[in-house]
């Protein structure tokens, strides 16, 4: 066991996963010599070779195409987005190729790639260095999606992921790189060595996709969360009067709706929270899939707490980031239908 | 050439319906005219290839210049076997989509050259990312012909698992990776490939082809430029038939010509006469023997036209004259060949005859053999199930239950 | 008043605009001296001219950025998408640049672009010409979308679309462009004379985004669908034994909530029909939005058919198009928590 | 050059952190050795203008052959004053940045006069497609710096109202069009807007910038292909700084040099000095001038250094040799100019640090008063309800009801 952020969590289970397997490689703009712009690969070209760590032209589609074609030729390709808000100049090769090669192929051929990218709001990244897209690729059958929130689930289930036969969507939010981050900006930034999920084994481990896991016991509210709002949630439970579950749900494709099935029975409410815009986000598909397993058992509306349907704005950036204040809301409305 | 501009220029192509076919503007180079250098030469020292135009066969239907293969007479009659029987195939198939018997069609009439001669000229474990214009690698490789079709009829026994409209194959037996509709995406996941072999220190190549509309998709760029930065084991070709669908290759290309394109990003860069079966497999055994020795990619433009129609769903009279391919300069890669052969005494009339005769009858027991395992108007199909299959490696919990909710 | 297909009301729409508006063009794969490979540009570059109705390389990236940029300068560009399965390479483009573009500038900049591009399947297209990517928009703040089910709607919607200063993705179903179709492919295929939407004015009109259309009144369950699955909502609501009000949304963005709700509050009941895939399609997004709204007077989940989440296939097509049947045992699933 | 590969072939640069500064590949032609076409030259025969270099200032500092722009002395004053401008903002707001001031800052130092001589060579009306590279342009067109820092520090008066971040400049009565992030989107859209120009018969030009690195975007192949095939009235600029963040110009292009792109699709494609205010000037103006006389698109490689870090969050001792700009044989844009300035008997050094005095104290006035407007920590900031805005033209129910939900 050691102490990890996030950044050193990821950079380990790629380590391992260079170590044990010689198809796997890494590839991404600035992730060779400098490590990448987050640093996630600091370290590896140096350790593993040129060519199993190196840097790619700036070219996202480029990077998805030949991740493609390495994958289908034997390698078991990693490859980075800079940034989740330039992925989409590589969708087309993502979402009709790699998704549905193996379907279209009548088996015949895959491509076990992965794609870490870093997402999410919270670092007065405006516009373009803020997006969560998740849920464009949980609509896109052939993917499978992640979204981590602490250094302990990164490694584990990067390691999973990059093992995985399937292609998958690897989110992590940065700005929980360096430390849990609850929503607070005016509180100190904190580490992750204050945080059970900082403590991370150096050996290596998987974690299961399709397994949420209840990071906070509660009775009468199901708070859903992933990402950054895990610890949003996590918060605003903390505060509000009310008894509340939170879930983080880990990866979202497979989705563990058993769990959150057993929750919401249980509780009778639920409060999704995502960065994402509402409107179609991730948040709508789970609120349909609640009231199609619990409607009996439902005694509110599912609540979204969600980033406005508006691009992602840089100075009132806190104005759209989901509030402790708006989950507690939520939960309180939630509860008012009593 | 200075004018003032009024509006927008769009450009069009030489003639349109009604209009007489006109290939006046187009230089051809002789035959044997272009220099061969060496397999480790000096890109930088080769950009006329990209704007002359290499040809082996001349006027008389011999082999000229630097570039001949030297082919055996086995070896060209294989060529025009394959040539004849992909011809015959297309027909086939083509009056089937006709009558129903398949709901797609598309032929390569005119060009089968290109991937018989380009087949031929590579190694089996050489992996092809082919477009849906060179379905006769399956014939260079061997494939039956039941199979194929069996994909195209959309029947049980479509390896694709009728996922895919015909002409999609897909055929992992023969290093051929699954063809798929949005044009250009295998072009940049060929050179990925191509990165792998040599990655594991392999000689093997991959190659690519696209079309003369298809190199304006930014694949095409990315392709090109992964593989010069990389130097990987890759043949990338464009495949200049003139048209994409309704649209001629003046809207495509700005000036220039597509080989050009190779040059600027420091690749080797060679345009070869598409209807000539010799010069296509000289420049693409030249590429190939240059990636092995890990001397990277070459970038060849293949100059050909489209005989027929883009697909079965389209009508060419609507936007071109409708003799254009009869007055096109480069003519019929099969006469050509069937030409030269003739004119070096290793063929004839009558063999030639015999050869139709056989490979007509072939493809006729072939479609009669693939209709056993079903038809596309009345199955069987691949059963229901198999809709819910390979979208991940296992079934996933929702899949399993949406499979469920249809009840199979 | 004349008769008209999809194909032709589109024509009509495009032909009235170009006359009305000399900042209109018009441009795309094959759309210009061909008339489109559905023909629905026909004749029309002979009529306004070759720098007003004009074919393009091959490419959506391509075809999308110029749009934006002679959208910026002044013009007022109609774009044809081929497929909408081939919209991805211009994904880029159209959610980062076209979408934000006014909000990104503080309202200087923005571009009215329209987007033309035929969607859906039951042509045995397979995967590559049969996908329905709408939902993916939906999610892009600054974009509107619109799906038409009749030639009526598709030319007055069209004409808004095309004058409204904000970007527009305009679906046309291509299964309805000739005619009809409730997704009885073995019935003989119909035409739009049989129709009402088949009575097209030949003058300008336009028909306001954002309000969705009651294409069949009833009383105890509410259909919802837009494009082909119009068609198929309503023959099952003719063959089902349950009274169902049968609403077009015609525009999924801005939403027409006030009509959704309106009918859900009086029936209880609510199936959406989509043709795209499952998880994370629209119809979770109104799945939610109608639980928000009519929490307490649901008196079954919402129920939704739509496309199984695995790629579009070719032979086993009419096992996956959402059906009449499927359908009418929602209706009915409905109907059993009674 | 023949050698068996082992593994896959990744480039590097000549020299890392630790290492000697390499620039001994370099070729650098001398100035004046570049002809100069005329405007309405055919391209077909310019491409040694792709591989060469325009370069007026000469050794000794004075202007020397064909593309010698012979500007007058006030011109070239005009230039120095704008770049070293330029450079003291950079200055100021970097280290405001530092201070937490600002949220993130970026900076042209060496290649001021990329933005300062291409701006200057344009007319107000031609219309703006930079990168985050080229603020100057907003300083040619007399932007108030106020403004422009008000952006910076993200205040109420921000005009684009608090959506970007800093350097992300809009504005729209420069015709200087709204920067985005996703680098190289732009190019292909300035091409569109060249394209209306010339639709409406107007004798504007449009003009964009991407970096080495964004060469490698799909747009660059889209902006180059549509701009060739309809000749659009543009200017499309790479920005060879040799670095796109840590990685080296080794990783982008394959071979030959980024000029030679525009040869590829028939553009006349010039490679130019960037740090040559004369040089940069002269290719502009004449690239301009061909795209007014309806002659179509120029391609220029603009070959520079990157003298700071990528940006803020960037630490280029991490990378890159820390020596390296000051190596960098073409030297720097300001000096040069000033230099030759000097020669021509147009400037000194007492005049040159009156201005220094006179700019810096025009930058730290504005900057007190754009904090008048507000700070990046204390605000005021645009109000809230601004978030809903400029979303849709006009505000959408659905927007509305988000609005009333945070109570704005
Ligand atoms: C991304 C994408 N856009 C559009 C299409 C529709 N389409 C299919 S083939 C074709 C023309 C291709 O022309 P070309 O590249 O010259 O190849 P050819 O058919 O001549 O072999 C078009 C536009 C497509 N399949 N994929
Ligand atoms: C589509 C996209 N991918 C990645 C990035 C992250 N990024 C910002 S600038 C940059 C490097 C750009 O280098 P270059 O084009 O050479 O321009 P320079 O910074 O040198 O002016 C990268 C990778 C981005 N902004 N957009
Ligand atoms: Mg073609
Ligand atoms: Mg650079």
């Amino acid at each position: 066991m050691a102490q990890m952020n996030i950044v050193q969590a990821v950079n380990s289970a790629l380590d391992t996963l260079l170590e044990r397997d010689e198809n796997v490689v890494i590839f991404g703009e600035d992730v060779g010599y400098f490590g990448g712009v987050f640093r996630c690969t600091d370290g590896l070209q140096a350790k593993h070779g040129l060519h199993r760590v190196f840097d790619t032209p700036l070219s996202e589609g480029g990077i998805a195409s030949i991740a493609i074609g390495m994958g289908i030729n034997g390698l078991r390709p990693v490859a980075e987005i800079q940034f989740s808000d330039y992925i989409f100049p590589a969708f087309d090769q993502i979402t009709n190729e790699l998704a549905k090669l193996r379907y279209r192929s009548g088996g015949e051929y895959w491509a076990p790639v992965t794609f870490r990218t870093p997402c999410g709001g919270g670092i007065r990244g405006g516009h373009y260095h803020s997006q969560s897209p998740e849920v464009y690729f949980t609509h896109t059958p052939g993917l499978k999606v992640v979204v981590v929130s602490n250094p302990y689930d990164a490694k584990g289930l990067l390691t999973t992921a990059v093992e995985d036969d399937d292609p998958v969507i690897f989110f992590e939010p940065k700005r929980l790189y360096n430390g849990p981050f609850d929503g607070d900006h005016t509180a100190a930034a904190k580490k992750w060595d204050t945080h059970p999920g900082g403590e991370v084994p150096e050996d290596y481990y998987r974690i299961p996709l399709g397994e949420a896991k209840v990071v906070a016991p509660g009775d009468d509210v199901t708070l859903l969360a992933w990402g950054t709002m895990v610890h949003v949630a996590q918060a605003a439970a903390a505060r509000s009067p009310t008894s509340c579950e939170v879930i983080d749900l880990r990866s979202l494709l497979p989705l563990d709706l058993e769990a959150i099935v057993a929750s919401v029975q249980k509780t009778g409410r639920c409060v999704v929270v995502h960065e994402a815009p509402r409107t179609s986000g991730y948040g709508g598909e789970l609120a349909a899939q609640i009231m199609e397993e619990c409607f009996w058992q439902l005694e509110a509306p599912v609540e979204r707490v969600t980033g406005w349907d508006t691009p992602y704005p840089h100075t009132l950036e806190w104005e759209y980031f989901p509030s402790q204040e708006r989950v507690m809301e939520a939960i309180a409305r939630t509860m008012e239908n009593n | 050439m200075s004018r003032k501009r009024r509006t927008l220029h769009v450009p069009e192509p030489p003639a349109r319906p009604g209009e007489q076919p006109d290939f006046s503007q187009l230089k051809l180079p002789k035959a044997g005219e272009a220099l061969k250098p060496a397999v480790d030469g000096d890109a930088a020292e080769m950009h006329d290839l990209a704007f002359s135009l290499v040809r082996v066969l001349d006027d008389k239907h011999k082999a000229v210049g630097d570039w001949d293969p030297k082919l055996d007479a086995e070896t060209l009659r294989t060529g025009l076997r394959h040539m004849l029987l992909l011809r015959i195939y297309d027909d086939r198939m083509q009056t089937l989509q006709r009558t129903g018997k398949l709901s797609f069609y598309m032929k390569s009439l005119g060009e089968e050259a290109v991937a018989i001669a380009q087949g031929m000229a590579l190694r089996d474990e050489d992996i092809l990312f082919p477009s849906y214009r060179q379905p006769g690698l399956q014939l260079v490789r061997g494939r039956d012909l039941v199979d194929m079709m069996c994909h195209c009829i959309s029947n049980q026994r479509d390896n694709a698992k009728g996922r895919q409209m015909p002409v999609h194959y897909t055929w992992r037996e023969g290093n051929f990776v699954s063809i798929s509709s949005p044009v250009g995406t295998q072009f940049p996941q060929a050179v990925g490939a191509a990165m792998a072999f040599a990655y594991r220190g392999e000689e093997n190549v991959a190659i690519s082809w696209v079309g003369d509309g298809t190199a304006a998709e930014g694949d095409f760029h990315y392709a090109i430029n992964f593989a010069a930065v990389y130097r990987a084991p890759v043949i990338l070709n464009v495949v200049n038939n003139q048209w994409a669908i309704s649209t001629h290759m003046n809207i495509s290309i700005g000036g220039a010509t597509f080989a050009a394109r190779g040059i600027a990003y420091g690749l080797p860069s060679i345009r070869v006469d598409g209807n000539d079966f010799l010069a296509l497999y000289a420049v693409t055994q030249w590429a190939a023997e240059r990636a092995r020795q890990g001397l990277g990619a070459t970038f060849i433009e293949v100059f050909t036209y489209r005989g027929e129609a883009h697909s079965t769903s389209d009508d060419p009279t609507r936007y071109r004259p409708k003799n254009e391919w009869k007055s096109w300069p480069l003519g019929d890669p099969i006469e050509r060949l069937k030409a030269h052969l003739k004119a070096i005494g290793e063929w004839d009339n009558k063999k030639h005859k015999a050869l139709e005769k056989e490979l007509n009858e072939l493809v006729i027991k072939s479609y009669k053999k693939a209709e056993e395992f079903g038809t596309l108007d009345e199955g069987p199909y691949p059963p229901a199930s198999t809709l819910f299959e390979d979208v991940y490696k296992n079934e996933l919990p929702h899949l399993r239950k949406q499979r469920q909710q249809l009840g199979v």
